[in-house]
């Protein structure tokens, strides 16, 4: 599963998507909309992606993990749109035989989701507006 | 050549895209990248990247026309 | 939420006990039966606990997780009993303003669990069985 | 006093407790390592951990009656 979507994001299925027999370990990992940055309360945020070229970096990303041998499964969805505060941004799961690669794995797919995937996020505040720009 | 732009280039410039003459001075995604921050004094020093076909490009790689190209500002999914 | 149980573990409760309005980043954790080991194909695990000890031991890392003020919420869930391959063992799940505390406590966790919690597993194949002895 | 037994350990065994006689020569959870190591030659060599009132017990903590003792064989929970 390698997805942009703007519909909610079902974790479980997520993580469904990549059960596998052989695999004894599962690591998630689900970015959420934070009621407050930098002390400031959050009404919404806007995510805006370059779909086409952000659901290609998404499967080149997704083939460097396939290409380790060591993983399983993997899986990864973004929601673009309006989120709401406590809304699901993105999920990454990953299946592996054991913990060590799929912890790995998992950390390393959504460092390069933040670092290299053509999407963006606005927040909203009560009183203004504005692109972030940090990677935190 | 079409050029497009997102988020923060998007809403400085006031459109998603702008359109450029390519013609000699415009071979490569280094020379888009001048020719763009000289015509939009709003993207004059705004940081960003080049996307030739969906694919970050290098100063050196070729553009022809028909690509696709995209400007990107730091990116912030997640 | 920290439980030593017979029931089927629900990854999506783990999850939701710990989701926090500040939290921006989760992790989950999920340990689950594989179809085989070492090239044996495993008929079923059964799984037998200190109880009491392993839950105080339990409530102890949760305190230590809990005493980084870095972390917002933490759960964990370990199953006992007679698990069949492609079940979940044990889930851990925490909730951190950010990624990287989220997936160190969780991954601290899940290596606190099978380093010290009174929890015994044993292999069940079609020819005979063996309690696990190695830290895999 | 009455010592829980888990796992291999109670297979190894026959049962899940053995009872041992408290006395001058146990005072200590190293003591009692001692003590049934000699006393039960299935567990002579086997590896454990004693605990002591649901807690890992050092060589020199002390042990007295009416205390929770058990042998905790390497753990494999997960």
């Amino acid at each position: 599963m390698i997805d942009i979507q703007t519909e909610p994001i079902d974790p479980e299925e997520v993580l469904s998507s990549v059960v596998n027999p052989l695999g004894g370990a599962e690591v998630l990992f689900l970015g959420r909309v934070r009621s407050e940055t930098d002390g400031r309360e959050v009404v919404h945020l806007d995510y805006e992606a370059y779909g086409d070229m952000a659901q290609s970096e998404l499967e080149d990303l997704v083939q460097q993990v396939r290409g380790a041998n060591d993983v399983l499964g993997i899986a990864v969805s973004h929601r673009i749109g309006r989120l709401k505060v406590g809304e699901i941004a993105v999920a990454v799961a990953v299946s592996a035989e054991h913990r060590p690669e799929a912890f790995r794995a998992c950390r390393w797919m959504i460092d390069k989701v933040k670092e290299r995937v053509p999407i963006w996020k606005k927040e909203c505040f009560e009183d203004g507006s504005k692109w972030v720009v940090e990677h935190p | 050549m079409r050029i497009l732009l997102f988020a923060g280039l998007a809403e400085a410039v006031g459109q998603s895209q702008v359109d450029l003459v390519q013609g000699a001075s415009t071979q490569t995604a280094g020379d888009l990248e001048v020719r763009i921050r000289e015509g939009y004094p709003d993207l004059a020093k705004s940081p960003f990247r080049i996307a030739v076909n969906r694919v970050y490009a290098e100063a050196n790689d070729p553009v022809v026309d028909g690509d696709e190209v995209a400007l990107i500002p730091p990116v912030s999914g997640g």
